[in-house]
């Protein structure tokens, strides 16, 4: 299993601060795509990922037991 | 040493020799809002030699809450942002040369500006400046802080040409909508905190403390007393048409900008965004419905009024701004929305 | 609602009915230095309907370098910090009711002050006012947000009457000497940190969002890129005389305060801290020597010149201060030094 | 074995941000008095203490794996 936490606006659009979720073997990016179908997430393409407070790429394939934390850049200033 | 500084010099990170190379030294902020006004007061407090501000808007009410340089008097002188920081910058510190400049941080801007200087901090509030300074800062070898903010939420990330990734690396895309401080709020310990971040890390810049540069990406939710600290190293992209091998500057090129036109004799401005592409109408009109903007719309369009202009936005990201012919002040709006 | 606070208001957390809360509150400020300063701007900018600020002080040089309140021209004029305050906050924001204090905040003028407020902030310089005010808030059910920093090292921790540990549990006693900015020095991005907490928490007591309070202690270090977050549930002491069953409040009580006397026809204030106990004379002299400042002393004692004055310290912590009558001046002087 | 942490001026006397000790079975008070005495701290008795997170008072005692972290009240505003 994985944790998923979610900051910002995801958050208050997925309704938790964090979700648990099997995603081992899948890649970031079909985890977003899977989250954003599920919960009517915007634009998951441009949020960052992180796995295990480390920057991933979309492509990165996710581990059992990753925690994986979305955090979409803002850009109010 | 001056006996104002005195405080800093005793911080063993700054010293007599960090005080003296911050009173050498040139800061570029793009942006006079909420980071900007910040970002500018702790600079100048801190006794750097030069400050260039820029910035396109002027003072109005809804600033005050958060923007720390301004007074009711630049609201009701409808100051330029830039003035009226320049103004209180000179009564707090008369030592540092403060440039102001009202306008747009165009690619030609950036160019003629970043040059010059030797940390440029980010305060603008759409994506689009912000991919214009990183390739500016890429291009002459400039550190440069990212930060941004809304809501309870915010972020900072120390940018270093040739060490660290840049922004294109972390986004690849300019983001089609980002949040802004018009859309989703902002209280102001939101934006001191990205300020805390962003000043902190100039001022190692500026006194040439490399080591202690941050190389995380940082993240806060003071609301949910959230605090993340993301490692970067993974994050260059050997690609990257910004900071990698086969690099274009892409985002100094006025091709890939946002394009805005005066439609003859119509008091009217289009918008064209960079980048075509779809954007959310249900999405983005119950967003601005729950803000309190009056909306209205069809599968094609959306309506909304603000203030004296009429914003109409179709599918594509393309929009008409109607009641105005000033393209600055369209962009500005446009922005506001669209990030 | 007015235009001023709309992007305020758009937050979530806040809301309508959170500003309106906001506007009827009263806020205490204990202290118009660098934290008080800031906390003040924040609040009167965000719309708190009344600020007591209180601060002993006068506006000197080296306060500019981080006291975001101030100009040149408050130093020129020696201005009491709580009167120049007073002045700038009117001109952000003329909707909120600002209370100037000048004079020392004892437990006498908390015991007035503290019964008529919604929330109090720390912004003091010294463990010996802050452990008045801890027990002022017990004994009139206040919360108030505990603030402090050094050099590039900050701390805040939130404290709710009746409901998390108190100060003086976490503590149980006051530290003989702490770290302060006149020994350790500070820089701006360090204190702008420290607000960001305490004012999004006082802003959450305001719109009564009891939940989203912290309940973690909060210590960061910006230059060593470190950020600690303690949780706190342990630390309540049930045998607390500030919090517990049988609690006395003792540091409401003069008798437990540092004493202050003019010695007749010498031009000098003698200062006994409330807690006899051993300081290390020969840390203090090596600290105080890094510092600049010229020391003499033998086993027994150190003399310390500081600008106009002198300053005696003996072993048990007692202290001449050689050149001034005034009580609170010399307090000043001896707590800038031992905290 | 355990990680102890360092913060604000303690960091700067001793040099480290962090240093491995044995305190096994040792109270937070008996650890202090030991590094105290060795890096010529000055006043451990009001630093607060940290055990995994979470405030530990002088008499608790630390088990194996434990990281502590020293935190220095600071009086500066």
């Amino acid at each position: 299993m994985n944790k998923v936490l979610f900051f910002a606006h995801l958050r208050d659009v997925v309704g938790e601060e964090s979700l648990m979720v099997e995603a081992s073997g899948k890649t970031v990016a079909e985890l977003k795509a899977e989250l954003a179908g599920k919960y009517d997430l915007p634009r998951l393409e441009t949020v960052m990922t992180a796995i295990n407070e480390e920057f991933a790429s979309n492509d990165e394939v996710i581990q059992d037991g990753d925690e994986i934390a979305l955090i979409p850049p803002v850009s109010g200033g | 040493m001056n006996e104002r500084y005195s405080r800093q010099v005793l911080f063993p990170g700054i010293g007599k020799e960090g005080q003296e190379k911050i009173s050498r030294k040139h800061v570029l902020i793009i942006g006079a809002g909420a980071l900007g006004s910040g970002n500018a007061e702790i600079l100048a407090r801190a006794g750097v030699g030069k400050i260039t501000i820029v910035d396109r808007d002027y003072v109005e009410a809804s600033n005050l809450q958060r923007q720390q340089l301004y007074t009711e008097e630049d609201v009701a002188e409808k100051l330029p942002k830039a003035a009226a920081a320049e103004k209180r910058l000179k009564a707090i510190n008369s030592d540092v040369e403060v440039r102001a400049i009202i306008g747009d941080a165009t690619p030609e801007m950036l160019e003629e500006l970043v040059p010059d200087v030797n940390v440029m901090i980010d305060a603008t509030d759409n994506f689009e400046t912000r991919m214009g300074m990183n390739d500016a800062a890429q291009k002459y070898n400039v550190p440069w802080i990212y930060g941004a903010c809304v809501g309870s939420f915010g972020m900072s990330f120390s940018i270093i040409p040739g060490n660290t990734p840049c922004l294109n690396c972390l986004l690849r895309t300019i983001p089609l909508q980002g949040m802004t401080c018009d859309t989703g709020g902002i209280i102001s310990p939101t934006v001191q905190m990205v300020i805390s971040h962003q000043t902190a890390e100039a001022l190692k810049m500026l006194v040439e403390d490399w080591e202690a540069v941050r190389t995380s990406f940082v993240s806060f939710d003071l609301w949910r007393n959230q605090y993340s600290s993301m490692k970067m190293s993974k994050a260059k992209f050997a690609g990257c048409l910004s900071c990698g091998e086969e690099r274009t500057y892409p985002y100094l090129d006025r091709d890939n900008m946002t394009k805005t036109t005066v439609l003859c004799g119509r008091d009217t401005v289009q918008i064209r965004p960079a980048k075509a592409g779809e954007i959310s109408l249900e999405q983005l009109s119950a967003q601005l419905c729950s803000l309190g903007y009056k909306v209205k719309g069809n599968p094609y369009l959306l309506s909304v009024e603000m203030g004296g202009e009429r914003m109409v936005i179709f599918q594509d990201g393309r929009a008409l701004i109607h009641g105005t012919k000033d393209l600055t002040h369209a962009k500005t709006i446009y922005q506001r929305i669209m990030g």
